[in-house]
């Protein structure tokens, strides 16, 4: 593991974020990006394009494993540092399993030792992602449609990210009153994809459904493995989220500076100007509470949880601030693909409703910090 | 008998059983797969063809245009669009497709036109059978809409027409295009001329905008020296912006003239952005923990909702009592900007409710209302954009109703 | 009863509207208001000054009786036409009894025959305030407390408006597991008035104390009397705190017409314009529910009812947002007595909480369009 | 131990335990009745005296200062003011009352001030003996500063002062005043000179203004011939208004030099306006219905103040780390505007929450809080007025850190 200096991020980190900003404003510009996911969206079919040899590269850098233990051939870097990288991930609004195959490492990092062959797969360059939710998201063990039963998973997995682009997946299934984990290769008997149709043009998101699939529990805690992991995963989110946001604000602000009406720039004028510093506060709220939660969750802090559930509730909502104005604020042309808003906008709808929107992790926070609702 | 139909004069009430039979007598049948769910959304032409049938339909029977004299293909009736409206919304009847035609070609062509073009051009807006497409913004025009580059240079009794417009909803179905065009360079404002400019003719170029939402719909309109007829100005040359005005008056619902129209109901098939629509999805829309609809907080957002609708339909009575207004045109300038926003907030609102599922798009089976709401929320943005700004429309209501000094 | 035109608001309705601006521009213009009640505010000793003289012409000019049945010797008026009434007295922020004395009018018409002597000193000229609340200004039975037993009541009523400015209260009891209603002599033997030092300047609000106070219930329904005559209570208010929201408005339209910075008035900037046009949209909202309302009660449609809570929460958010952006566009000024503004901010926050704020209506009126929350 | 106190240096975490023993050693005896919240409130001599005999003692201690250099009372130490304000708020310690000589007046003078007047006036601030007030605003100068019209006129080597200050906390117990003055009418900017301004001289009339809460706070300041000399001129003639940046800098907490200054701690006695404080509140605060703690609304609306609140602590370290910001006054320049708007929005939910007994003053009985809410919302748009409205506020941002065009 690498050493923190004091404040939290060092220059290994500096060092990680400054290079993924660069390879990926040099290798994934956002009209070639746009060029890539425009095509697909004309017809719809097969599955929605990305750039695998860009992700072979950024899995050849060691950004995949990133977030595993070295004791399991990762890199352990510190939170703060993969926080950094992804919000330049979201700045590029790159397409691509990097952010679910992180998330699948630190649920399996509290696994323990019988995740050792799944770590090793990831280690060795694999993309996984999380199959653990029910239809509308959630993972509560009762309400999820897989169970295991017999040795055998069936059922369905929602709302799996990254469906085509990973080779295996985390599934969570019913096991009795509870909720285990289980490895699962998405090459294996009885597992077949079902694909989403969905609004964002970068993500590829679907159902993963289980017919007698042969399985062994990672773990039988499978609810508290996904507690343990998952203020990490949503401050990982957050960030993302808010690069992703102030692409938005700097490409907005950058039009308002150009576009003229009524002989003046856009940004002349406090209707435009207002908004873009409410929404430039909003971002830096996000992006301080992510490096908070971070350190906290670096640290070993019990602050750590709630700062996790303030990171994501105020990605969400910087997130709906960010698309709904650089969309109104760049007038008709925001309205059209004749400028790349939309992708962005596309892209945060749909982190605002993973794993939690605003309103849930507030209620979340709320248990802890007030104490629970009477029933 | 509440209180507001009580306002209505016999001939109305004569008008509205007329009206019903009517609609009772002519039900409409199935339309084709997939039609869109408003005029702006129009791009296949079967649908066009269908709606334009069912419009002529209504035309026929004295239900469209039926404020406006008789040799303009109206009726010459009083008040009584507002009750073919309703009983069209009421009866469920199809959208009327030639939007720009009757809400804004329509009023700007009765008060502007010579006697001869009213005759030509106000029956076949009404029949549906010319539809029309509005020629006013371009790349440099939006909310400075003054700012228009196209030109127009008199060659005799012709005009030559050059230029580039842009977010031209209907252009590849229309006949007409209403357009504004610099014939000065020297004046900003008075340099204007509005124009009717056939759409038929050589000299035009259409191609289409990809909206937000991924779809086609409107487009950018390229003029390579069209010749136009100087009988297809509208007024004097150099008063295209008072014109204009005219146009967006009734564009922005502002005026005393009533746009036919049908709003399409709810019928309890989610289909319509409004607040019963959400109060239905919010019984069984949920993101984590249960329905929506039995969450306090979306509770009282809903309500907040209902509470903007309802209040905007209040405003109608009131509009009607002049000690219960401070300003005459304090109300009525307001309806784009209550519309727009109200529907961006109630879509908004949805895609909270609905949570990850929010994320499915229209044509997956999954989605909750048929993926009806990021879309409606997309498209929410033409409208808060589009003919004037919610920005724009805030200046107005703060410069024309609150007398505050022009921002400009 | 008048009869009503065709849309709810007659020539009789715009009259009393008009006559009533009149007389309350004269009588107590603004700066008459400030000087009377900026010099009690000083000390707080003694009850809050108001214009008593004013006061009388009010009820001779027949406005305390409106609500009050013909048979009864009121006027009866159309609630659409008190309504507007109300509007001119929230513009004037005119301090007393008036619409307390119209509430209690209104609650006394659905009591029936017991209320009649009630009714003859209200129309006699008397002024007269609701005792209806507990503590948290709420008025269900079991939390009341005031008690109702062998025919003496017992305990205190909260939250009483122009606590020293009546002669009469109407006391809503326990009363077994009951609410019954009691018509009260403020002079009785066994009450006595506590008054609150509340910071709103036009307002008197006190508690009333009750020892072994005799009397008879007016009613033994007053939950069900209370409930039928609330709406038109909300609707009032409502009124009330639009036209003070309106005053706002204007005042603050003016002065950013006037004041100059950076060689430009006020508003000119749209940082002061849109807001001032966003308050000028949540005012009409409020102003068109109220007459919507006034016109379904003059009816007896059954919207009624949801009406009332829609203008109500609307006043009350209306209010909020007036009291707030007219203190902050006036800048330095608006935050000092020199102008006037502090007066309609401080009333304005004081209606806001009064018999429901915006969340409490909201949480009814979902009761009724979408249905009970489950337990 | 925390990477944020990881971050101190050993001279650093010397000077706290220092710190902390000598507020051990001192601990403060109790305070007459009736204090005030803030300096600004300061309304009685008996207050001031407690106050200022505190803030000596903690001089004389090396608590306050003590980043300034030994010759103008300081410590010559480096980044230890914000381990002595740390320390002196955890302890308790109560706050300072020269609060404008402290966080406006001296580091203005350190750095446009001679070297005989840095000597002579930056002592008595530190130790509190000399009180500080601001003669900025005028009725015609209030967001548009520059606007000043108050005069200086040289005569010889000395300046006569003419004019009308507005909104100046705390003159009545001013021994000296920062003065921005107009020296030439020609020039709105470069007219412009910056005094300090002895408030003991003839030619001064304070005359109290009352506030919306109805307490005397603030005043205005009338000058008639006041005679000042021209080695209280800071820096050149006609650099008043660069001087002023230095000062409103200070005020707006974007400056490295940390102001010495106590902040008041929750106690759990409700006694300050912060998330913790509300959450109190909404414990035992009621409308209808049961507690505000157990109402899913109002524990949203609270927890949306807990994360704003929580971020703008956040802020702090994030502001180390230049690989995560995008521009180096970005979080510096939000201090003011971030701060202002969540008491205000705090103390409204609040005046929610406790539903009509938001109604009672300070004073009464039954008062929530003892009728702290109320009071701290109308308190509230002091700070999003003065020193810059927030809208001015969101201009700086916009142009500083957005690099937007300038709007004025």
């Amino acid at each position: 593991m690498s050493e923190l200096d004091e404040i939290g991020f060092g220059e290994e980190a500096a060092l990680l974020k400054q290079q993924a900003g660069r390879l990926l404003a040099e290798r994934m510009p956002i009209d070639r990006l746009h060029a890539m996911v425009a095509g697909h969206d004309a017809n719809r079919s097969g599955p929605p394009p990305w750039d695998e040899s860009l992700w072979r590269e950024m899995v050849d850098l060691g950004w995949s494993a990133l977030a595993l233990p070295e004791s399991a051939g990762g890199i352990e870097m510190p939170l703060t540092a993969i926080a950094g990288l992804m919000e330049e991930i979201g700045r590029a609004a790159l397409p691509g399993p990097l952010l679910d195959t992180l998330a699948v490492s630190l649920v399996l990092a509290e696994v323990g030792d019988t995740a050792q062959p799944a770590m090793t797969a990831l280690a060795g360059g694999d993309a996984a992602s999380l199959a653990i939710c029910d239809r509308y998201g959630a993972w509560r063990a009762e309400d999820l449609d897989v169970e295991y039963r017999d040795g055998l998973l069936n059922g369905r997995a929602w709302h799996v990210q990254e469906l085509s682009r990973v080779q295996h997946f985390l599934v969570a299934a019913r096991n009795g009153d509870g909720l285990s984990l289980f490895w699962v290769d998405a090459s294996a008997d009885g597992v077949q994809l079902e694909r989403d149709d969905i609004v964002d043009l970068t993500r590829d998101q679907g159902r993963v459904v289980f017919r007698n699939v042969v399985a062994m529990p990672l773990t039988l805690q499978g609810q508290s493995a996904l507690d343990a992991a998952f203020p990490a995963i949503w401050t990982l989110l957050a960030s993302e989220m808010a690069g992703a946001s102030e692409w938005l604000l700097q490409t907005t602000v950058e039009y308002a500076c150009t576009r003229q009406q009524f002989d003046r720039p856009l940004g002349w004028f406090q209707a435009v100007k207002h908004p873009l510093v409410n929404l430039m506060i909003k971002i830096d709220e996000t992006r301080s509470l992510v490096f908070e939660a971070a350190c906290a969750m670096d640290d070993g802090a019990e602050e750590a949880r709630d700062l996790a559930h303030m990171a994501k509730a105020s990605a969400c909502d910087t997130a709906a601030f960010a698309a709904n104005r650089s969309v109104q604020l760049h007038g008709g042309i925001g309205f059209t693909w004749e400028c790349f808003v939309h992708v962005y906008f596309k892209r945060l709808l749909h982190g605002r409703s993973l794993w939690g929107g605003a309103q849930w992790h507030r209620a979340r926070l709320a248990e802890r910090v007030i104490g629970p609702l009477a029933a | 008998m509440s209180q507001a139909q009580a306002a209505f004069s016999p001939e109305q009430e004569d008008f509205r059983t007329y009206c019903r039979q009517w609609l009772l007598d002519n039900p409409v049948g199935p339309a084709p797969a997939g039609m869109p769910s408003g005029p702006l959304e129009i791009t296949q032409s079967e649908h066009m063809a269908h709606l334009q049938r069912w419009q002529k339909k209504a035309w026929e029977a004295g239900l469209i245009g039926c404020d406006y004299p008789v040799e303009y293909g109206g009726q010459g009736r009083q008040h009584c669009q507002e009750i073919a409206n309703e009983e069209m919304s009421r009866a469920g009847f199809p959208f009327l497709p030639n939007i720009v035609g009757l809400g804004m070609a329509a009023p700007t062509i009765l008060h502007h036109a010579s006697e001869e073009l009213k005759r030509e051009l106000l029956p076949p807006i009404f029949s549906g059978e010319e539809i029309w497409c509005q020629g006013f913004s371009e790349p440099g025009a939006g909310s400075d809409l003054a700012n228009v580059q196209a030109t127009a240079e008199r060659k005799g009794d012709k005009w030559i027409i050059n230029g580039h417009k842009v977010w031209t909803s209907l252009a590849h179905f229309s006949r007409w295009m209403i357009l504004l065009a610099r014939t000065d360079r020297s004046d900003k404002y008075k340099g204007l001329t509005y124009f009717v400019a056939p759409m038929f003719a050589d000299g035009i170029t259409i191609s289409p905008l990809v909206k937000i939402t991924g779809e086609s719909g409107f487009n950018e309109v390229f003029f390579e020296n069209l010749e136009i007829d100087d009988r297809y100005r509208l007024d004097e040359v150099g008063t295209g912006w008072q014109v204009a005005m005219t146009t967006l008056l009734h564009e922005r619902g502002a005026s005393g003239l009533r746009t036919p129209e049908v709003i399409p109901q709810d019928q309890g098939d989610g289909g319509t952005v409004d607040a019963r629509s959400l109060i239905e999805l919010a019984r069984t829309a949920q993101g984590d923990g249960g329905p929506a609809a039995q969450d306090p907080i979306y509770r009282d957002r809903l309500m907040q909702l209902l509470i903007r609708e309802r209040a905007k339909s209040a405003h109608e009575r009131r509009a009607q009592v002049p000690a219960l207004q401070d300003h005459p045109q304090r109300l009525a300038l307001q309806n784009k900007l209550l519309n727009s926003e109200l529907v961006q907030d109630s879509a908004a609102l949805a895609l909270d409710m609905t949570g990850s599922t929010s994320t499915l798009a229209q044509g997956d089976a999954n989605a909750p209302d048929g993926g009806l709401w990021p879309y409606a929320y997309m498209n929410s943005f033409g409208a808060t954009i589009a003919a004037g700004t919610s920005e724009i429309q805030r200046n107005i209501l703060g410069e024309r109703v609150l007398g505050l000094p022009r921002s400009k």
